[in-house]
């Protein structure tokens, strides 16, 4: 079967698929430091805005969670700046007048702290609200980030998609 | 159908999360005969790489920084990213 | 006509109504000062809450208003702090697992700065938002504050409920 | 109708921001025979100060800080307080 004549390599990349590759080159949209709500705010922020809504998302210990001290966050990085970028301009599509301004955290982040943070300011409350919400639904659905979460008893789980652990914990 | 090496592509394909732990690596480079979709890369990527058989045969998939269908052509040069269910924000 | 036998006096109140009045003892919803959203995240945050929706209403300067350089905010005091109570009450009712702190700011606020916050955390995202969104609207229903705007003409107007300044100018 | 001392209410009134403006104060006592309520005491302030005409003959009221309809009763000692159209936040 022609098909399967597929060779793959050990070898790492050698680097010209680099040309091929587009991502926004501008301010990034990730960091692996704490976010700084006041950065956002600020970039947000203009005379005509009179509404503005912040959306945290912070790593959580709660009932449902087994102990967790910590999740550690990776991503598809290039991707994830290609899609905010795709994700923005659609909410600026929806919300002309809305200034939206988002960070993703990366790394280890502990319990209490926020792995992402989206401001949207309008010139009225309903749009900042919209806007911010739509985001936040977004980025849960379509922007490469991982989570795996860090346990006092020392496991490591993946978290999947509905917010429960997988099945198989990763340490395995 | 054309099997010379210029009828093949070639393709960086990367693993992120869970699937770069269970296929044992972040990258490899995938070449295979014309014409070709993100799902051929896939099967490649599950017969040759001890671990990869644990990757579903579906994953969400990505062509260069995009997510497409698993019927998506690939290109010479392009990059496929293989994508655990995305648990961002 | 006997219920026209009413008597209005000049003199100030003697301060014997006031055992009628109840008002929440603790700690203000109103500030003279900026508002810091550091303290009201702080006040919400918790490690079962992962998401935590933040509203910001700030004196806005836009193409819909007419040179507003600041906007003087005045309150019917203690009736806001009891209204506030309640308020929050009702929203603790709805959204029993939310944690809420809100600040309104009264005195003359200049473009920019905020007179209102609004912090909810809730342990999912959805109510967070949902019970932020439902604090600021019922604020704008029910909670006795008072705007006029300063223009740079020099002129003072108050400002109906709609947004658009009443008819009668305030400084005539 | 008795209208002895005794059988009369006394109620501060307070206004605020536009209507305190033309009102020309930020208060009032205000006595008036029972059984009075607080539409009562919208027309004793309309009718005796001046200034007071162009308030509305339906405003916004509050007794003892909570909104109440103008039928609703008011007893000695109450506070009543006449409120613009709210435009907080």
């Amino acid at each position: 079967m022609i098909k399967a004549a597929c060779g793959v390599r050990n070898a790492e990349w050698m680097g010209w698929a680099r040309s091929h590759v587009r991502w926004a080159e501008h301010v990034s949209f990730l960091t692996r430091a704490a976010i700084s709500i006041d950065v956002l705010l600020a970039d947000v922020s203009s005379p005509g805005h009179g509404g503005t809504c912040l959306f945290l998302g912070t790593v959580r210990n709660g009932p449902d969670e087994h102990g967790v001290t910590a999740i550690e966050y990776s991503a598809y990085e290039e991707m994830v700046e290609a899609e905010f970028g795709r994700l923005l301009a659609d909410a600026r599509g929806r919300w002309p007048e809305a200034r939206i301004a988002v960070r993703h955290r990366l790394g280890t982040i502990p319990v209490g702290e926020a792995s992402i943070a989206i401001a949207a300011a309008a010139p009225h409350r309903a749009q900042a609200f919209e806007a911010c919400r739509y985001v936040i639904e977004e980025v849960k659905r379509r922007v490469p980030v991982w989570k795996k979460e860090l346990r006092v008893d020392g496991t490591e789980v993946w978290v999947d998609p509905s917010g429960r652990p997988t099945a198989k914990p990763s340490h395995v | 159908m054309d099997t010379t090496p210029s009828a093949r592509v070639r393709v960086r394909v990367r693993f992120f999360a869970r699937y770069a732990e269970l296929v044992g690596r972040s990258e490899a480079a995938v070449s295979l005969p014309l014409p070709a979709t993100v799902g051929d890369v896939v099967r490649c990527v599950r017969e040759d790489f001890p671990g990869a058989r644990a990757l579903p045969e579906r994953p969400l998939a990505a062509v260069n920084l995009k997510q497409v269908k698993l019927d998506a052509r690939v290109r010479d040069g392009d990059e496929v990213a293989l994508l655990p269910p995305i648990a961002g924000g």
